[in-house]
């Protein structure tokens, strides 16, 4: 299986990247599905002091751990190809910060391995975001939502019976 | 060994990172804490965060563990990337 | 709500179609969250025969079936944009077939509107898949995993909820 | 009355379409069924597919119903795109 996990400064271009998981692919005819998730620098609604995102990051641990959770997706599901792009640095609004493919010959396993990883991502690789307005800035605090959601795959046997079944 | 504060444990603290070795190198984790603690306020205050997170050579750890001469420890908040 | 809906015969870039998914998301700075999935033709495992596939449609209809789920989706979770490009012909192993973006300010709205609106894409819009070897051709079946799939949507309220929280 | 078949359907009856009207149109779906079945074996072997689906106006129909003058009227099988 395909697989690659950049941590960068630099913005990506999601196109070159998904045709990056595909020609990993086994040649581009194995694959019969590309799931794929961006992750952006949002605006709180109305909030037009908020200037960006600082995004943190420990060397070395991060993508020691963004490898494991692509080991923990290519156990979990059938797939020919996944990939991790996550952005540190200084991000404007509307910014690039995270991108996630997934490539399978079915839907059920692109879809879940690529939802998975971003879930793990949030909760599990030691990147801090820091939030910038005019003349204060504030560490993002950790959201219970995002335990919950990483949570589910804990008894995701269904998910992946569904999709071995296609 | 090095010791790494990383996001806010390493803004409160006012620096990145420390070195322990020779005579005043701790021999767990728990000795870790307390000789940071030793080091004032601010430390004190970090290392009592309860969702602190600490990792031993880029691993999380929970509880105590052994420390050597060469392993990396860290200590940060809770993480909010992706 | 930003919407579109193609039914076509030429080939799409899903870069395009994401750059036109996030126009649409209120300038870009609203959306926090993209998830695209792109399915191709897959050559089946060994199978060197096997030269592609044929896909036929209901003029009309489909648009009409497309735009209630698109309906649908909206309805389900808080979305800023999304899309759906079907393509129908012929098509040779590897080809893009189908494009589903979906733009939100949080990940759970657009992973869900993704994975739904492909989910009903291959169970309530009348396209069908013809799969062609050299000499000889033959209907795609429809599969009760898709239906399966689909049947799950019905009691989405928990990602729903989910998402809500974020 | 448009009467279209797509897909197998199509292929196994080999024609993509037929049109009813004056005296021969159908009230509803199952006289229309009837009137088609009368067309000969393929006909009636569509008609028999258990999980033949049919369309009035582009909206998917099960069992019967109302049909008038301008209303088009679709069988074909289960959908397989995406």
């Amino acid at each position: 299986m395909h697989r690659f996990c950049r941590v960068q400064q630099a913005d990506f271009d999601p196109a070159a990247l998904q045709a990056a998981l595909l020609a990993g692919s086994g040649g581009g005819e194995a694959a019969g599905a590309v799931a794929t998730f961006t992750g952006l620098v949002r605006r709180p609604p109305g909030d037009e002091a908020f200037t960006g995102l600082t995004i943190e990051h420990y060397p070395g641990m991060t993508e020691r751990a963004v490898e494991a959770i692509l080991d923990d997706a290519a156990q979990r599901w059938s797939l020919l190809a996944i990939g991790v792009v996550h952005r540190i640095g200084e991000l404007a609004p509307g910014a690039r910060i995270v991108w996630v493919g997934a490539a399978a010959a079915h839907r059920g396993d692109a879809f879940a391995a690529c939802e998975f990883t971003m879930d793990y991502l949030k909760t599990r690789a030691p990147f801090w975001k820091k939030e910038h307005w005019a003349g204060e800035a504030r560490w993002v605090e950790a959201r219970r939502g995002d335990l919950d959601r990483a949570a589910r795959w804990a008894g995701a046997a269904d998910t992946t019976t569904a999709s071995r079944q296609e | 060994m090095r010791v790494l504060f990383f996001a806010s444990v390493r803004e409160r603290l006012g620096t990145a990172e420390c070195e322990f070795d020779g005579e005043a190198l701790p021999a767990d984790l728990d000795a870790l804490r307390e000789a940071l603690a030793a080091r004032g306020d601010a430390f004190r205050e970090v290392l009592a965060q309860p969702n602190l997170v600490c990792a031993v050579n880029q691993a999380v750890v929970h509880g105590n563990a052994a420390l050597g001469p060469g392993d990396e420890v860290a200590f940060f908040p809770p993480v909010t990337g992706g």
